[in-house]
């Protein structure tokens, strides 16, 4: 058997339609694509974080990975097979073996059914039921820690680590091997974060789960993923490992988010690369580098040519100028 | 001097089931040119507090004990509704934490920013020229052109620019921001933070700067309260509080926080339990249920214990405290 | 997250029992009024034959103009009929017809509005055009154009309440659906292979149906209104059967000299229309405020 | 803005097109041919064949649709059966007693209506809030030909205050106007209750939104937060409503104008179905359908010219 990876995506292209027809006869553009050729594996096992701010289309990204969104371009390998022009009755079976879980913990459970229902959903969907489902349910809400009367509450009746419980519990419910988590940790305090990345990295070790996580929070980032990917207006400018990237990030925009974390240590002094201009719009790609209306460090060039992905180690970055150069070689030297 | 004194001050909402006290005795001190942040989680009474201070509770809240004295003395909690409408705007102005419905948004921005100068008794034109200025020091660009234009015209980052640029027009002595960054990328946070930091350094007022995000107040405040289900359970320095913490919440708080970590944890560190039921408060310390060094003391009420000058916390073990980490 | 939000956070129109509904409704003043009127107005449509002391469309020529005596409580009219048999009798019709247009109505509105809200864009604008124009028909113009063509009869009573009140209850189930379509539990529901009919059935339909049955139970007297008016121009139930609208009509042409036949025939619309909308407002209160001032 | 004008009116002109492909398959597709109900039951076979053939029923449908569709555009909604009088020109005639009652019936609902709404609002879970809200649901409960028969009961026939009949004397201004309160009370009343009831609920809603806290935090007073800052929001749902509610309003003129004999369209229609003038129930529908649209592109231009979020929407 071969050791191709469990999910391979390549030049992944997802486009919106903007406006009506007056747009289009006024000389708009029409679309926008929100993510525009990305690339990417993920092996078995371990974990990958699509990192961006609101905007850069890593939601869009993971969407069109589950198949909610369709894809305009390139293709995506899941278990060997590609997903890519899979009818909806083939995408049934594929979403036993990979799983979603969405941003807002309370409102990803249907507000009308009880924990009980939506615990046994999967199993109705897909023509499960013969199971007993009740023991089913007890088994999941043991698999993350809560009580068995939970049960019987509906979601507006939990709090937001509880809510969230429960969707990891629905995410696992028939044994996938590919959970996909949009923001698992937003609106949570800090104190309850640490439980669902907890329950998260303790469900992927006994399961054999790989996980692909979609955040904008960069020290969820550290603690839960092996590798990473930076997206800017839908592309990735920096891909590696997590380790790699915290010690020596090469793209400024990379570099510009990690300093932008305030650290909690008052006596801490900050070497920010501060971005003082505003995102561009996905109407109005910048030429180049499109990085380059925000860069620090741009330079004639940067407005002129795109660069091309260069790698250094295990890193993949597109930067004309990258920081960290001989980190980056010595990395290299010693790989 | 002190800008803002909040002493003692208790806030009960009436509910269906009862009686709800979300902020008790709560004490804080805000001095004169100082950053004051405000750091606790969902349901610590955060935004009762600064609704509290603004007299802008809801109908179903009341002040039922405490003082909230502004300046010479004037007590916010027992002022009636024009002597503090008389203070809001221009004594005492705020940020709020959504930027995207701060603004009215029917509204030019201009015409916005006009209307909160009309004590002012400037022309039309003054007027405007002031709102330029104060936009082109939040570095809006090209604020002369944008004054005409709508809230939904503008960028998130830049509402929230647009916000603190009225907030500060009238050069208040105290500004309230509350969770003013939560909303925004952490590029654009640390902007706005740098910005406000720089804003008050200028005008010279003191800020009172309520947030969740421990990084931002460290980083941005000069003293701290830490609320856990209405109560302050410390205050001090910045300092004192994130490098000699002495209540066990705070401690854990801290710990929680997976900024400090320096490398990846095996296991994260968490607080387990819940908050208390605000409606039943328990007797004595409202963190007992969820901390390892209670005792039988702790179920009377615990004394604002000093450790050091300006630096207390609300707890009967602040020695034993210091061996308290999250549980892992 | 606020504290008063958290305490706040509740689900929209939880139904509870019904003897706690009862309750709630009781409570208040508006809500004890609508109930009573509702009930009244119902028994005595429900025991009219055992009420009425004649039959609803026995004429007695000798009995003509009669004013409100404990032979005829309500009077008699220009036919001599009994007007307190007629209006009870009419009242059976009344709320039959307001029942089960309003039903009927419900029915395909709902449909309609999931297939506009789930369905693809291009149908979903179709729709929308559709019942935008439907809706730009005046009520009665449509009915007059209608009856003009069919001649005056039930069925064109209940045809022009199912064209009028479709296009709106269509419209409110397709924007909540719409909004629906996005929301988080529903994508969770297709990211897990659920298929469109589980989704509609089971995600979707329980979100929305509570608001729109409370709007609906608020049509009712409009149905009744509706009933009544054309019945009241002659274009609805045809005589002799009895009808508050007709019996309206018969007093309109006898207004000067014979008031009592006018009141017999607006009593009860006034009597059922306010019953009807004091519960029905009551119920919305109670269930869901945030439909408050809507519809 | 011009833009945004000009796609509400061309969405307008659509619906209307719709509108008239309505009108016209109702009257194909409902048993019933409409000869024969112009001339009645005694029509000889011959009789009706002829008449078909003058108004253009024995054409192919598709002919006829074009037609239909085609003079409409041009004005010309076909001449009257009976007296081939042009039809647009009879159903004019009635239009400026029917849009009298109309505006009557709008002054009612918006003079009360929205002072009624703001003060409720203001005063919220005061005295006048629940005497405005238990009479602005009772009106709006009503039905308007109920209220249009007890109105002309009492004020017209018993206390004889007001007349009973008519449009009132041509050129005598007053006793015009005399002659339009009933009606258009009897139309508006109503109305008064929606629209109370409506600013009351959206100025509740604005005031609870977080900009008029921010409006509040920086001191300005409660009477500018209330009147520029909330009714300026607050009145946009309004008008969509009356926008609406010209048509509930057209409806309940008919029965206005039957009850007040009063000459005006519905009066117009209602007499034209006894003697099955069928040309003149379709046109007269379609000048009120085409009216009704027209009001309301008018009224989501007003509000596009007061909410810039609208004009944004539409670029």
């Amino acid at each position: 058997m071969t050791s191709e990876p469990l999910l391979t995506v390549s030049d992944l292209r997802v486009q919106f339609r903007m406006g009506g027809i007056m747009a289009g006869l006024s000389g708009q553009p029409t679309s926008i694509e929100a993510v525009a050729g990305v690339s990417f594996s993920l092996e078995r096992g371990r974990t990958f974080a699509l990192v961006g701010e609101s905007g850069s289309g890593k939601t869009t990204l993971a969407r069109a990975v589950n198949g909610l969104q369709v894809a305009a371009g390139g293709s995506i390998r899941f278990e060997g097979r590609e997903l890519r022009d899979f009818s909806k009755s083939d995408w049934k079976p594929v979403r036993r073996r990979m799983s979603m879980m969405f941003q807002d913990p309370v409102g990803s459970l249907s507000p009308r059914l009880s924990v009980r229902s939506i615990l046994a959903e999967p199993f109705a969907i897909h023509g499960l039921s013969g199971k007993d489902a009740n023991a089913e349910v007890m088994r999941l809400l043991a698999l993350v820690g809560l009580p068995r009367d939970f049960a019987d509450r509906y979601p507006h009746q939990l709090s937001g680590g509880q809510a969230r419980r429960v969707g990891v519990a629905r995410a696992v419910a028939l044994d996938p091997v590919l959970i996909i988590a949009d923001e698992p940790t937003a609106g949570l305090d800090v104190s309850v974060q640490g439980e669902v990345l907890n329950l998260l990295n303790d469900l992927r070790d006994r399961m054999g789960l790989s996980l692909l996580i979609i955040t904008h929070n960069l020290h969820v980032v550290r603690q839960i993923a092996d590798s990473m990917a930076v997206m800017y207006l839908g592309r990735f400018v920096e891909e590696g490992e997590t380790e790699a990237i915290f010690a020596a990030p090469h793209h400024p925009y990379t570099a510009a988010l990690l300093s932008a974390n305030p650290e909690p240590d008052p006596d801490k002094v900050h070497n920010r690369i501060a971005l003082p201009a505003e995102v561009p719009s996905l109407l109005a790609r910048p030429s180049g580098c499109e990085f380059h209306t925000r860069c620090p460090f741009a330079q004639d060039k940067c407005a002129a040519d795109a660069p091309l992905p260069a790698r250094v180690g295990a890193s993949l970055f597109t930067c004309h100028f990258p920081l960290n150069p001989e980190t980056g070689a010595a990395l290299a030297g010693a790989g | 001097m002190t800008v803002l004194d909040v002493r003692d001050l208790s806030v009960d909402f009436a509910t269906e089931d009862g009686a709800l006290q979300a902020l008790k005795k709560v004490e804080l001190t805000v001095p004169k040119n100082r950053i004051v942040g405000v750091v606790g989680e969902s349901g610590c009474g955060k935004s009762t507090l600064i609704n509290a201070i603004l007299g802008l509770l809801a109908d179903n809240g009341s002040v039922t004990s405490g003082r909230i004295l502004f300046e010479e003395g004037q007590d916010l909690a027992h002022l009636d509704g024009a002597a503090m409408r008389a203070l809001r705007g221009r004594k005492i102005a705020t940020v709020f934490q959504d930027p995207m419905g701060a603004l009215n948004p029917v509204l030019s921005v201009g015409r916005q920013m006009r209307d909160i100068q009309y004590r002012s008794g400037l022309s039309r034109r003054e007027k405007d020229t002031r709102s330029v200025a104060m936009l082109r020091k939040v570095r809006i660009p090209d604020p002369e052109k944008r004054l005409a234009q709508f809230p939904h015209e503008f960028s998130g980052g830049m509402k929230q620019r647009i916000a603190i640029a009225m907030a500060l027009m009238m050069e208040p002595s105290l500004l309230i921001a509350d969770e003013p960054t939560t909303a925004l990328d952490a590029t654009l946070e640390v902007t706005i933070i740098e910005l406000l930091k720089e804003l008050q350094q200028q005008i010279g007022c003191s800020v009172l700067f309520i947030s969740h995000h421990l990084g931002v107040i460290a980083e941005l405040c000069d003293e701290m309260i830490v609320m856990y289900a209405g109560e302050v359970v410390e205050r001090g320095t910045t300092r004192d509080i994130f490098h000699n913490a002495r209540h066990p919440y705070t401690r854990k708080l801290l710990a929680c926080d997976p900024a400090r970590l320096s490398h990846r944890a095996a296991r994260l560190p968490t607080i387990p339990g819940t908050l208390p039921d605000l409606r039943r408060r328990p007797a004595g310390c409202v963190f007992q249920a969820r901390c390892e060094i209670a005792d039988g003391v702790c179920s009377t009420m615990p004394p604002d214990a000093v450790v050091t000058e300006g630096h207390v916390a609300r707890c009967w073990h602040t020695s034993e405290a210091l061996a308290v980490e999250a549980t892992a | 997250m606020s504290e008063q939000a958290l305490i706040e956070r509740r689900p929209l129109t939880r139904l509870g029992g019904l003897g706690r509904t009862l309750r709630r409704i009781m409570r208040e003043p508006l809500g004890a009024l609508g109930l009573s009127l509702v009930v009244f107005v119902v028994l005595m449509a429900l025991f009219a034959d055992v009420l009425a002391s004649y039959p609803s469309t026995k004429l007695s020529p000798a009995d003509r103009f009669q004013p409100a005596s404990w032979q005829h409580l309500l009077g008699t009219d220009h036919l001599g009929r009994d007007l307190f048999s007629r209006v009870l009798h009419g009242g059976r019709i009344a709320l039959a017809i307001a029942l089960g247009a309003t039903g009927a109505s419900l029915v395909i509105g709902i449909v309609l509005g999931l297939i506009a809200g789930y369905g693809p864009r291009w149908l979903d604008n179709l729709m929308l055009l559709l019942f935008d124009a439907l809706k730009s028909f005046p009520t009665v113009m449509l009915a007059l154009t209608l009856v003009t063509l069919t001649g005056p009869s039930l069925t064109a009573v209940v045809v022009v309440v199912v064209l009028v009140s479709v296009p709106g209850y269509a419209r409110i189930i397709r924007t909540q659906t719409l909004v629906l379509k996005s929301a988080e539990h529903v994508m969770a529901a297709r990211s897990m292979g659920a298929s469109t009919a589980r989704i509609l059935a089971v995600h979707i339909m329980p979100n929305v149906i509570g608001p729109i049955l409370i709007l609906a139970s608020m049509d009712i007297p409009v149905v009744v209104a509706i009933e009544a008016g054309l019945s009241f121009l002659g274009l609805g139930v045809r005589p002799p059967m009895p009808s508050w609208g007709s019996i309206l009509n018969d007093g309109f042409a006898n207004i000067r000299d014979s008031y009592w036949i006018v009141v017999a025939g607006g009593l009860p619309i006034v009597l059922t229309t306010l019953g009807f909308t004091f519960l029905g407002e009551t119920l919305r209160d109670v269930f869901d405020p945030r439909l408050r001032g809507r519809g | 803005m011009l833009r945004y004008a000009l796609k509400r009116l061309g969405l307008g002109i659509v619906i209307v097109s719709v509108a008239m492909m309505m009108l016209f398959a109702m009257v194909y597709v409902i048993p019933g041919d409409p000869a024969s109900v112009a001339l009645g039951p005694r029509a000889t076979p011959q009789m009706i064949e002829a008449l078909r053939a003058r108004m253009g029923l024995d054409q192919p449908i598709w002919m006829q649709f074009l037609k239909f569709y085609t003079s409409a555009f041009r004005g010309d909604l076909g001449t009257e059966v009976l007296s081939g009088r042009q039809v647009l020109d009879v159903v004019f005639e009635q239009v400026p007693f029917t849009l009298a009652l109309i505006a009557g019936a709008i002054s009612w609902s918006v003079l009360l209506g929205i002072p009624l709404g703001c003060i409720a609002a203001v005063r919220r879970g005061g005295f006048v809030d629940r005497v405005v809200g238990i009479l602005s649901v009772a009106v709006i409960a009503l039905p308007s030909f109920v209220i249009a028969i007890y109105s002309l009961l009492i004020f017209a026939v018993a206390l004889r205050w007001l007349p009973a009949i008519g449009a009132g004397e041509p050129g005598n201004l007053k006793s015009q106007l005399m002659a339009l309160i009933l009606p258009s009370l009897a139309v508006g009343l109503g109305w008064v209750g929606y629209i109370a009831r409506m600013v009351r609920a959206s100025m509740l809603e604005t005031l609870e939104a977080s900009h008029i806290r921010t409006a509040r935090a920086f001191g300005l007073s409660d009477r500018r937060i209330t009147y520029s800052y909330a009714l300026r929001i607050a009145i946009l749902p309004t008008i969509t409503l009356l926008g609406v509610g010209i048509g509930h309003m057209l409806s309940s003129s008919v029965f206005a104008e039957i009850v007040f004999a009063r000459p005006g369209i519905g009066k117009l229609v209602y007499e034209a179905i006894s003697v099955r003038n069928y040309p003149i129930v379709t046109g007269a529908v379609l000048v009120t359908t085409v009216f009704f649209v027209v009001v309301n592109v008018l009224a989501d231009i007003v509000i596009g010219a007061l909410d810039p979020r609208v004009r944004a929407s539409f670029d």
